[in-house]
C-alpha cells in the first residue's frame, strides 16, 4: 500500500493546495488569453493574418503560460519547509515528484487543451483544424510540465529564479513547439500529420521516463544549499 | 595555387569581404579565448603572492 | 551490523566558505540519549544535524544513524492545509496509517484540526510539527532550534514530548541557543576549531 | 598505468596538475600548426566550389567550430554524469571551465554561418536547419552559464549544472532532429552548408585537418583551464602555496 499510498497521498494533497490556491493557479490562463489578445490586437484583428499565425501563437502562449505556472510547483513547498520533509522522508522521492507534476499539467497544460477552442475561435483558426490542435495539446502538454519540473527544481531555491527558469527550459521546449505547431500547420494546408503527433508521444514518453528522476536528483542538490 | 595573383587571393572572386571577415573573427576569437586564460592566470598568481605577502607580514 | 547505537559520527569533518565547522569528530549516541548540541552562530550545527538527516553531502568521515526525523527551522506546515491535512500527507508518506487525531490533541490542537493553518499563531503551527514527532515513530530525531515560536506551554510540551521519547528507548539531538534543562543532559559544543574536539563529552 | 589507478590518480588534482603542465603546450603548437596548414590550404590551394564559388571556404572555419561546440557540450554532459555519479572533483572543475570556450565557439559557428549565408541566399540569416540548432545549442550555453553564475555555493552550483548538462544533451538530439525534420520541410533543397555532395579529396583534406586543429585546441584551452582551476580550487594548500612562492 505504501507506494500507491504515498502518490496518492501527495496528489490528494497537491488538489486541497488547488483549491486553497484556485485564484493564483488561473493566473496562467488569463495570461494566455491576454497574449492572445494582444497578438489580435497587434495584427489589426484581420482573419488572414491571424489564421495563418494561429498555431504558431497558441503553441508559444501555451509554452509561456506554462512556464509561468511553473513557478507554483515548488517554491511554495520550498518556503515553509514542506519540500524539505518530502525529500527527506519520500523513498522513493520521484513518485511524489510525479504527482506534484500531474497537478501541475492538469492546472496548466491540460486546463489550455480544455480552453483552447476559445483561443482557436478569436484567432479565426479553422474549425476543421480543431481536432488537431486538441490533440496536440493534450499529447505534448505533459512534457512541457515534466521538462519544466527539471528547470524548476534546479531554480527553487534561488531568489530571483524567474527569468533564469525561462533561460534553462524554453530551449528545451524547442522540439514540443516544432512538433505541435508543425502539426497543426499540416493539418491547415491538408497534408497528413500523424508522425509530428506520435514525435510528440515520443517525446513525452522519454521525458515521463527520465524527467521525475531528474527532478528528484535536482530537488536534493536545491536543498543542500 | 588556385589564385594567379596575390591580389586575386584577397579579392577572392567579390566573396574576399565575407571570407575574410570569417576567418578574422575566428582569428579574435580564439586569441580571445587564449588571453582571457592568460591574463586571468597571471591575476591568480599577482592575488595568491600578494595574499601570501600580507600573511607573513602578519605571522611576522 | 547495526550497532546498539542510533547514532555513530566517526572522523566527520566539513568546512563551509574555507571555515573548518568541525573536524575529526567522533561521536555515539545510544538509546535513551538527550544531546545538547550548542555553539555560537555559523559555527556548524545546523549543517551537522542536516548532514546527519542526509541533506547535507560535503563531509568527510562517516555517519550511520537509525531511521531519523528532522525538524528543521522551517516546521514544514504548509499554511494553506488544516493541521489534520498536514499530518496526514506526512503519514502517507512515511507509509503509516495510524490516526493523525490523538496525536493533534495530545500536542493542543484539538478543536483546531480542520482549521486552515494561515488562521492558527505561529507556535500553534509548530505544534502541528511537534505532533509529527508523535506520530513518525522514528527512534532519532533531530531538532533544530524547537523552542522557537513556542509559548511557555509549548515548551513545557517538546520537554515533555524529548523526555518521554528517550524514556521508550529513542534519543534526540537538539541543537538550541538555550538549555532545555532536562535531566540527564548530554552537551556537544561547537564552536572554534580548537574547543570542537575539546567539548566533546563521550 | 593500469586504467584503475589512472581513473584514481584523476581524481587527485595535485597529480592532474603536474601531469597536464606538458599537455597544453604539445596540444597547443598542435592546435596552431594544424589549423594554419588547414586554413591556407583550404583558402588557398584548395578548388573553389563550381556553384558557390570562393565563399565556399568559409567551410573550412564554419564545419570545425561547429563541430567542436557539439563536442564540447556533450564533454560537458559526460562531466555532469561523472560528477553525479563518482562525486570527482576533476568532473567537476571540466564542467566549470569548458563552458566559456564551448559558448564562444558556438557563437563562431553561428557568426561564420551567418555570413556564409548572405553570399549563397543573399541574406544575413536564415532559419536553415544548421543555424537553428546552432542557435538553440548557444541558449543551452548561455543557460548551463547563467545557473553557474546565480547559485552562490560552489558544490551546488557545480551539481546543478551537471544536471542541467544531462538534460542538455539528452536534448541535443532531439533538438537537431526536430529542427531539422521542420526547416528542410519549408525549404525545398536548400544547399546544406555541411553535408555538401561527395566532396573530392582536395576539398574534404584541409576540412579534415582544420577539425582536428580545433580538437588539439579545445584540449589545449580546456587543460589551460582547468589547471587555473586546479591552482583556484586548492589555493590554500602545501604545494600550491609553493608554486607561488617560487614563481
Amino acid at each position: 500500500m505504501s507506494v500507491a499510498g504515498v502518490f496518492v497521498g501527495q496528489l490528494r494533497r497537491e488538489f486541497k493546495l488547488l483549491l486553497q490556491s484556485r485564484e493564483e493557479l488561473a493566473n496562467p490562463l488569463i495570461f494566455l488569453f491576454l497574449a492572445l489578445t494582444l497578438f489580435a490586437l497587434g495584427g489589426g484583428g484581420s482573419p488572414e493574418m491571424l489564421r495563418d499565425f494561429a498555431p504558431a501563437i497558441i503553441w508559444v502562449l501555451v509554452l509561456l503560460a506554462n512556464l509561468l505556472a511553473l513557478e507554483g510547483l515548488f517554491r511554495r513547498d520550498y518556503d515553509d519547509g514542506s519540500l524539505e520533509m518530502l525529500v527527506l522522508m519520500a523513498e522513493p522521492l520521484f513518485l511524489p515528484v510525479l504527482a506534484k507534476i500531474l497537478a501541475h499539467w492538469i492546472y496548466s497544460g491540460l486546463a489550455m487543451t480544455v480552453l483552447a477552442p476559445l483561443a482557436a475561435l478569436i484567432l479565426f483558426l479553422p474549425a476543421e483544424v480543431l481536432p488537431t490542435l486538441l490533440l496536440t495539446l493534450l499529447v505534448g502538454t505533459p512534457a512541457l510540465s515534466l521538462i519544466g519540473a527539471i528547470g524548476a527544481a534546479l531554480t527553487v531555491s534561488l531568489r530571483r529564479g524567474g527569468v533564469l527558469l525561462a533561460l534553462l527550459v524554453l530551449p528545451l521546449y524547442v522540439p514540443v513547439l516544432i512538433f505541435g505547431a508543425g502539426a497543426v500547420v499540416e493539418a491547415m494546408a491538408g497534408i497528413e500529420n500523424m508522425a509530428q503527433i506520435y514525435w510528440l508521444l515520443v517525446i513525452t514518453m522519454v521525458a515521463l521516463t527520465i524527467a521525475p528522476f531528474l527532478v528528484s536528483a535536482a530537488l536534493k542538490i536545491s536543498l543542500e544549499q | 595555387m588556385s589564385f594567379e595573383t596575390f591580389a586575386d587571393f584577397l579579392a577572392m572572386g567579390k566573396h574576399g569581404l565575407y571570407v575574410w571577415l570569417c576567418y578574422g573573427v575566428a582569428v579574435l576569437v580564439i586569441a580571445g579565448n587564449v588571453l582571457a586564460l592568460r591574463r586571468q592566470r597571471r591575476r591568480f598568481f599577482r592575488e595568491a603572492a600578494a595574499l601570501q605577502k600580507r600573511r607573513e607580514a602578519d605571522s611576522a | 551490523m547495526m550497532t546498539t547505537h542510533l547514532l555513530t559520527l566517526s572522523g566527520l569533518a566539513c568546512q563551509r566558505e574555507g571555515r573548518d565547522l568541525f573536524d575529526d569528530l567522533d561521536y555515539q549516541v545510544a538509546p535513551g540519549d538527550y544531546v545538547e548540541l550548542t555553539g555560537p552562530n555559523g559555527s556548524g550545527k545546523s549543517t551537522l544535524l542536516r548532514s546527519i538527516a542526509g541533506l547535507f553531502a560535503d563531509y568527510s568521515g562517516a555517519i550511520e544513524a537509525a531511521p531519523l526525523l528532522y525538524v528543521g527551522h522551517r516546521p514544514a506546515v504548509s499554511p494553506l492545509l488544516s493541521p489534520l491535512d498536514n499530518c496526514q500527507w506526512f503519514l502517507d508518506l512515511v507509509g503509516s496509517d495510524a490516526d493523525p487525531l490523538p496525536a493533534l490533541a495530545r500536542v493542543g490542537l484539538a478543536g483546531f484540526e480542520e482549521i486552515l493553518c494561515q488562521q492558527l499563531s505561529a507556535g500553534q503551527q509548530r505544534r502541528v510539527a511537534l505532533a509529527r514527532l508523535i506520530l513518525a515513530q522514528r527512534p532519532l530525531w533531530l531538532l533544530d532550534e524547537p523552542l522557537t515560536a513556542l509559548d511557555d506551554s509549548g515548551q513545557r510540551l517538546v520537554c515533555q514530548l524529548i523526555e518521554q521519547h528517550v524514556e521508550t528507548g529513542g534519543a534526540v539531538v537538539c541543537a538550541t541557543h538555550q538549555s532545555l534543562g532536562l535531566s540527564a543532559t548530554r552537551a556537544l559544543v561547537l564552536g572554534e576549531r580548537q574547543s570542537s574536539t575539546a567539548g566533546v563529552v563521550a | 598505468m593500469p586504467l584503475k589507478t589512472l581513473w584514481h590518480r584523476m581524481g587527485s588534482p595535485r597529480w592532474m596538475y603536474q601531469m597536464s603542465g606538458s599537455w597544453v603546450w604539445v596540444l597547443g603548437v598542435m592546435a596552431t600548426v594544424l589549423l594554419i596548414v588547414g586554413s591556407l590550404w583550404g583558402l588557398a590551394f584548395a578548388p573553389a566550389d563550381y556553384q558557390q564559388g570562393n565563399s565556399f571556404r568559409i567551410i573550412y572555419i564554419h564545419v570545425p567550430t561547429a563541430i567542436v561546440s557539439q563536442s564540447t557540450y556533450m564533454l560537458l554532459g559526460a562531466a555532469g554524469l561523472v560528477l553525479l555519479v563518482w562525486r570527482m572533483k576533476v568532473a567537476d572543475m571540466v564542467l566549470a571551465t569548458a563552458v566559456p570556450f564551448g559558448m564562444s565557439m558556438t557563437a563562431l559557428a553561428l557568426f561564420t554561418g551567418a555570413v556564409w549565408g548572405k553570399p549563397t541566399w543573399g541574406t544575413w540569416w536564415v532559419w536553415d536547419a544548421r543555424t537553428t540548432s546552432m542557435l538553440v545549442l548557444l541558449f543551452l550555453y548561455f543557460g548551463l552559464y547563467a545557473l553557474r553564475q546565480a547559485i552562490p555555493r560552489q558544490e551546488t552550483a557545480g551539481r546543478a549544472c551537471a544536471v542541467l548538462a544531462l538534460v542538455g544533451v539528452i536534448n541535443i538530439p532531439i533538438i537537431k532532429y526536430s529542427v531539422d525534420w521542420w526547416l528542410t520541410l519549408h525549404q525545398p533543397a536548400t544547399f546544406k552548408l555541411t553535408e555538401a555532395p561527395a566532396m573530392p579529396p582536395e576539398m574534404w583534406l584541409p576540412l579534415a585537418v582544420n577539425v582536428l586543429g580545433i580538437y588539439c585546441l579545445l584540449g589545449a584551452v580546456l587543460l589551460a583551464a582547468l589547471r587555473l582551476e586546479i591552482l583556484r580550487r586548492e589555493r590554500d594548500t602545501q604545494w600550491v602555496r609553493e608554486l607561488v612562492a617560487a614563481r
